[in-house]
């Protein structure tokens, strides 16, 4: 009799237009911590061609740096990477119980920051690629 | 409290390493990043470079720190990940394993790159 | 069928302490509620708690303001057990860690209150009600007390010898309202009615939705008497549009009554030259509603409550929560606004007849808390006294239903052939019904049972009958019509201001809309949750204790406490030292009286004038 | 789509099928009757009626045993507006005067009893304690995210309830101070430092809006964690206590699973720092470990 109504996983999580800015760092921060591992093993393949000899590292190195859309995902690293420090930074303190308040704004604040520096990272990133 | 041997539990073992690898990799990925990207470009990279790099044993132990710190936190934060999304029993041990694994492996090849850039 | 030693319906302050009282003396209790305990209304009350904790302090002049206070209509034995008690059972509150506002030893506070000759009133903040409920309930979990939560109790199982004092209470009816499952509930030692407040007969209140007065509508259909119900408070400064209560502490602080002149009527039309604003609560609503009817409130309605000249930085640091209440509950910006404000129905002083341990003349019936009626309020209830009510008279009625032996009760129960009985001349009652329809009556008594399982079980099967019938109407009169009718016609005429004629029309107000429920139906056809049908049975309860509330106010021709009558404008000692008490004879109420004790334990009390 | 508006309830009118009989019938026929056509009348004005302003409110709606109503929909309904009006009224109004099966919890009017939580225009409110004028119009209300639905708007909260006793929430000192009346003596910055923590009315509207609540269904959650943080800092708690409440705390599924995503804190109608209190707790364990080592 008592039935009841399972609003499934959609529901569950809510309307993302309805996030508030501490569910977007969350998100985010699971997304950049998430890209961040799989560089790390990708990184971690790519460096093990040194134990091929230096020849096969260079030839490998120079190889994909000559690659415009590699040179593009670097700068989409350097995105990841720059906003999962941030906003971790961001998160230590919250642990340390500071700034608690301003959680959102410092929220906003790491989200700018991370585009400013972006930007500005972008000659030297693509310096020679096009 | 007497009965109370161990130093940590689990919980607050992980947490507490999660914050503490954290503060480390911010100081040393953003050394790292602007190490390779601004002072040397990426595109400059090769063998020689990396290897004087990697002789000085500073460097050395610092870019092991990293790999062992990184490998942690990320493979934690995967695995905290999983169990907030409520995994549990067998995907939960499996997931151990699983992160345990490729995090050893991980660590063992990042190892053994660093020691033929060192040419230890 | 659930089986318990003590059932205990209602989970607010009375039957959470009633519940524990009964574990603690090892009964196997269960509480039966229609809302979740921490749901309850005590959660509301803001003011605090009265008990004679210090030096300089002593449980006798806590009797004294109490039975002063009730304007002479408190029984003393109650009086002097519940003076004597309440700092033993608001320490153990303290000892179960209610965070009472402290002082700087770090003992509790204790604050002034109308009417009291001493600062006697601990407190929690502006939230003491949800604190002593929440810790209660605490307590309830640590020892694992069996709630039922969300069931809705509809009858008691009780048997029916024609006299009420031979009659006993074997358990209830309740049914599930998440799942639509009925069930009897057996008691086998006490059923202990801790329902609350009937603030609902009334369409502007402070009490909350679920206040319906459904245990003293049982009680008094299972033949208990109920007494005193025409004393009913009402409080000066509520919010127009929902009746949120605001706190007296705004005109403790200075705030202000305007009428829609802008004239202090308080002081200008001589309502109450010395004391202004900070007159008693039964004075500023009488002066209120006085300037509303002649047409100087706004809208015809309310009044102005102004503490803007306060200053915002006294209002923040001590009335804070009232900025909230009025922007929440008002949308009005306190600091910026008038806030309106007019007299609401605010607790009910009279209730189940009981003794001072909470028993009713049925056997194995109690009840406690504020449907209950020991006496203690009498005609008036000072601020801060019920919630010590609840745990003095709870506590009691759980050890005693546990099986506890208290020696011999001095206040006598149950209706006796040699009291004094009245005819108030007006059809009250239940209508006639020829076409049988128990649907519409709260149930008919059990009749010729022989074993409590047996009492329970037919109580059960009459149960699902009714909401069967109720159920199985396809067409009918919408219960909230009913409902409607009844609070406006209560509160035009069975308010602050009461005169004969309006508390006649209100009787027949009451038959009419008896005679309308009749035919009620609910809309609803889902078992599921089904709060159609709760409100509908609900309703019928606040019908049954209307009546009984204007029956009281008209039998009661003086002016004593709350209860103010038009043509007789003063109290008469000689004539009205005594108890209305309706009983209900199966469906032919009647009225009479019972006289009011006023000797104590070692104190006799002698009436005086009541002025402050 | 608008299923239950004021000129579909007059369809349900039935002739009386027998001839009255006695006269009480015959009245109660008549009365019906008029009872019918004042309905009609209210129907046909209620279109035009309310002069001034009217607000739609569109409610979701489910019930397991009524046909058309197992699939869950949104009602629209029509409703005069007033200042001072609050969701929890205009809900009412709909109910009393439009839908009587439209099902709600609601008691206390005034932000104490908790039982009025709501999804409203997607976020968790009260419904007393939300002001209809505050709100982007039409105004949505749908039963609390993350928990299954009973009926319309009445969602379980066993689950809830399941968590906040699981904490162990009640007082437990190690002794009670000697002698009669005497007090367990507690300081002021004490009872300052757990009053936000005591405010907490079990409304679930904190537990509805975590994401993590949501996925990992042993999560104690934001309102069970801060009752635990509600004795854990009182200074009377006993020291055996304390222990055991730590254990409780930092469980698997305890304080390690906030993700610091502060929409509890935001959502709380008590205004109770939840992610602060959580926190403190996360450092509270980190520190009674390290003791240890
Ligand atoms: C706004 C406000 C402020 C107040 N402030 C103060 C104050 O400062 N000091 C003071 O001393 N007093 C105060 N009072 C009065 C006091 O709070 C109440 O009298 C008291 O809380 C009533 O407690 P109770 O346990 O009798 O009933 P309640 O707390 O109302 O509980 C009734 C219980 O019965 C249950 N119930 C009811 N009917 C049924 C049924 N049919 N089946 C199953 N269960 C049922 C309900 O679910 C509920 O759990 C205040 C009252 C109000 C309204
Ligand atoms: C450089 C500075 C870094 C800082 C300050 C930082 C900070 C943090 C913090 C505080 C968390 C915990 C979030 C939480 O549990 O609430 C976290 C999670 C995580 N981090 Fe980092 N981190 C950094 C670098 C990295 C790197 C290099 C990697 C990749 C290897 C990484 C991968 C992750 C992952 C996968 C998570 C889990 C995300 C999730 O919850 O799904 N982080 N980080
Ligand atoms: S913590 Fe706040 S939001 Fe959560 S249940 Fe308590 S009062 Fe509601
Ligand atoms: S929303 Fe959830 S993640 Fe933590 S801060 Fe609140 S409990
Ligand atoms: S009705 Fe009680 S909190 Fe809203």
């Amino acid at each position: 009799m008592s039935e009841s109504y399972d609003r499934g996983l959609v529901e569950d999580f809510g309307r993302w237009t309805e996030f508030s800015a501490g569910m977007w760092a969350w998100v985010f921060h699971k997304f950049t911590g998430w890209v961040l591992v799989g560089y790390l093993f990708t990184h971690i393949s790519v460096l093990s061609t040194s134990l091929q000899g230096a020849q096969t590292y260079n030839n490998t190195l120079s190889g994909l740096e000559s690659l415009a859309v590699v040179r593009l995902l670097e700068v989409g690293l350097l995105a990841v990477a720059v906003f999962h420090i941030l906003n971790g930074i961001r998160l230590l303190f919250v642990d340390l119980g500071v700034g608690l308040e301003a959680q959102d704004k410092s929220f906003y604040a790491s989200l700018v920051l991370t585009g400013v520096i972006v930007v500005a990272s972008v000659p030297t990133f693509l310096a020679g690629a096009f | 409290m007497a009965e109370r041997y161990s130093s940590f539990r689990s919980g607050s073992t992980t947490w507490l390493l999660q914050r503490l690898t954290a503060a480390f990799l911010v100081v040393v990925l953003a050394f790292h990043f602007f190490n390779l990207h601004f002072v040397h470009h990426a595109y400059e990279i090769d063998f020689a470079g990396s290897q004087v790099r990697m002789e000085s044993l500073g460097y050395y132990v610092t870019m092991i720190l990293f790999l062992v710190t990184a490998t942690f936190h990320g493979v934690n934060g995967v695995y905290n990940a999983l169990v907030n999304q409520g995994i549990d029993g067998k995907a939960k041990r499996a997931a151990q394993l699983v992160l345990g694994v490729a995090g050893i492996l991980l660590v063992v090849q990042g190892v053994r790159v660093a020691n033929a850039l060192a040419g230890f | 069928m659930y089986e318990h030693d003590v059932i205990v319906v209602g989970g607010g302050g009375a039957g959470l302490r009633a519940a524990i009282a009964a574990q603690e003396q090892g009964a196997d209790v269960a509480i039966v509620t229609k809302l979740h305990p921490v749901r309850s209304h005590t959660g509301a009350a803001e003011g605090g708690i009265n008990a004679a904790l210090r030096d300089g302090d002593s449980w006798e002049d806590h009797a004294y303001d109490t039975m002063k206070g009730s304007d002479y209509l408190g029984d003393a034995p109650a009086i002097d057990t519940f003076a004597k008690t309440a700092p033993e059972e608001v320490i153990q509150l303290e000892h179960w860690g209610m965070p009472f506002s402290r002082e700087d030893d770090g003992r509790v506070s204790q604050r002034p209150f109308g009417g009291l000759s001493f600062p006697r009133t601990t407190y929690a903040g502006a939230e003491t009600g949800h604190h002593m409920l929440h810790t209660l309930y605490q307590q309830v979990v640590k020892r694992g007390i069996e709630v039922y939560d969300e069931w809705y109790v509809s009858n008691l199982a009780v048997t029916d010898e024609p006299d009420p004092n031979d009659r006993e209470c074997h358990g209830v009816v309740a049914w599930d309202v998440q799942s639509g499952e009925i069930s009897g509930f057996k008691a086998r030692d006490g059923v202990i009615l801790a329902t609350g407040g009937l603030g609902q007969a009334y369409d502007h209140t402070t009490n909350a939705v679920a206040n319906t007065g459904d245990g003293v509508a049982m009680a008094y259909r299972a033949g208990v008497p109920i007494e005193d119900m025409e004393m009913i408070q009402f409080h000066p400064t509520t919010l127009p549009s929902t009746g949120v209560l605001i706190s007296e502490g705004v005109r403790g602080e200075g705030g202000i009554l305007y009428n829609s002149e802008g004239e202090r009527f308080m002081f200008e039309y001589g309502y109450a030259t010395n004391d202004g604003e900070l007159a008693s609560r039964d004075v500023v609503s009488r002066a209120e509603l006085t300037e509303i009817n002649e047409g100087r409130g706004i809208d015809d309605e309310y009044v102005y409550l102004d503490m803007r000249h306060l200053g915002e930085e006294r209002i923040t640091d001590r009335l804070e929560n009232i900025l909230h209440l009025a922007e929440d509950f008002e949308g009005v910006d306190g600091l910026e606004e008038p806030m309106p404000v007019k007299p609401g129905q605010h607790y009910a002083m009279g209730g189940i007849e009981t003794n001072e341990f909470g028993e009713t003349c049925v056997d194995g019936l109690y009840a406690a808390g504020e449907c209950g009626c020991v006496s203690l309020h009498g005609a008036n209830r000072l601020g801060g006294n019920a919630l010590p009510e609840l745990i003095v008279f709870g506590a009691l009625a759980g050890r005693h239903a546990a099986g506890e032996d208290m020696g011999e009760a001095l206040i006598e129960t149950g209706p006796s052939e040699e009291l004094e009985r009245e005819e108030l001349g007006v059809p009250t009652g239940a209508p006639d019904v020829d076409s049988a329809e128990p649907a519409a009556d709260g149930g008919e008594p059990v009749v010729d049972a022989r074993s409590p399982e047996d009492v329970v079980a037919d109580a059960e099967v009459t149960e699902e009958e009714r909401i069967e019938t109720l159920l199985g109407r396809e067409d009918g009169v919408n219960h909230a019509d009913v409902r409607a009718e009844l609070q406006q016609s209560m509160t035009e005429n069975v308010n602050v201001f009461r005169q004969e004629e309006n508390l006649e029309q209100a009787l027949e107000d009451i038959q009419e809309a008896r005679e309308r429920y009749q035919d009620v139906y609910v809309a609803d056809k889902s078992r599921t949750f089904n709060t159609d049908l709760q409100h509908t049975i609900e309703t019928r309860n606040l019908l049954d204790v209307a009546e009984a509330i204007t029956m009281g106010a008209l039998a009661r021709d003086e002016f004593r406490g709350a209860h103010w009558r038009k043509e007789h404008q003063e109290r008469k000692d000689d004539e009205w030292l005594k108890h209305t008490m309706v009983s209900w004879n199966d469906g032919d109420p009647e009225l009479w009286y019972r006289p009011v004790l006023l000797e104590g334990h070692d104190q006799t009390y002698e009436p005086k004038n009541r002025s402050y | 789509m608008s299923t239950q508006t004021p000129e579909s309830e007059t369809e349900s009118e039935t002739e009386p099928e027998a001839p009255a009989t006695t006269d009480h019938q015959q009245r109660r026929m008549d009365d019906k009757r008029v009872r019918a056509e004042a309905r009609d009348e209210a129907a046909a004005q209620a279109a035009t009626e309310f002069e001034g302003e009217t607000v739609e409110l569109k409610v979701f709606r489910y019930d397991p045993e009524i046909e058309g109503k197992e699939e869950p929909r949104f009602d629209s309904f029509t409703v005069p507006f007033e200042k001072g009006m609050t969701v929890l009224d205009a809900l009412i109004f709909a109910r009393d005067e439009y839908d009587s099966s439209l099902t709600f919890r609601h008691s206390c009017r005034q932000a104490v009893c908790g039982s009025d939580a709501f999804f409203v225009n997607g976020s968790q409110r009260l419904g007393c304690q939300t002001q209809m004028g505050d709100l982007e119009w039409p105004v949505r209300v749908e039963p609390l995210p993350h928990q299954d639905v009973v009926k319309d708007l009445v969602v379980e909260m066993d689950h809830f309830y399941d968590q906040m006793e699981s904490v162990q929430p009640f007082f437990d000192p190690d002794d009670l101070p000697d002698g009669e009346l005497e007090e367990q003596r507690q300081d002021r910055s004490n009872r300052e430092n757990i009053k936000l923590s005591t405010r907490c009315i079990w409304c679930g509207a904190c537990m509805s809006s975590c994401n993590i609540a949501a996925g990992d269904n042993q999560y104690l959650g934001p309102a069970a964690i801060n009752a635990a943080y509600r004795f854990y800092m009182d200074e009377r708690e006993g020291e055996q206590k304390r222990q055991e409440r730590l254990e409780i705390i930092e469980q698997e599924h305890g304080v390690w699973r906030c993700q610091t995503q502060f929409s509890c804190t935001e959502v709380c109608p008590k205004d109770i720092p939840l992610t602060e209190h959580i926190q403190e707790l996360k450092r509270e364990a980190v520190k009674e470990n390290l003791k240890f080592w």
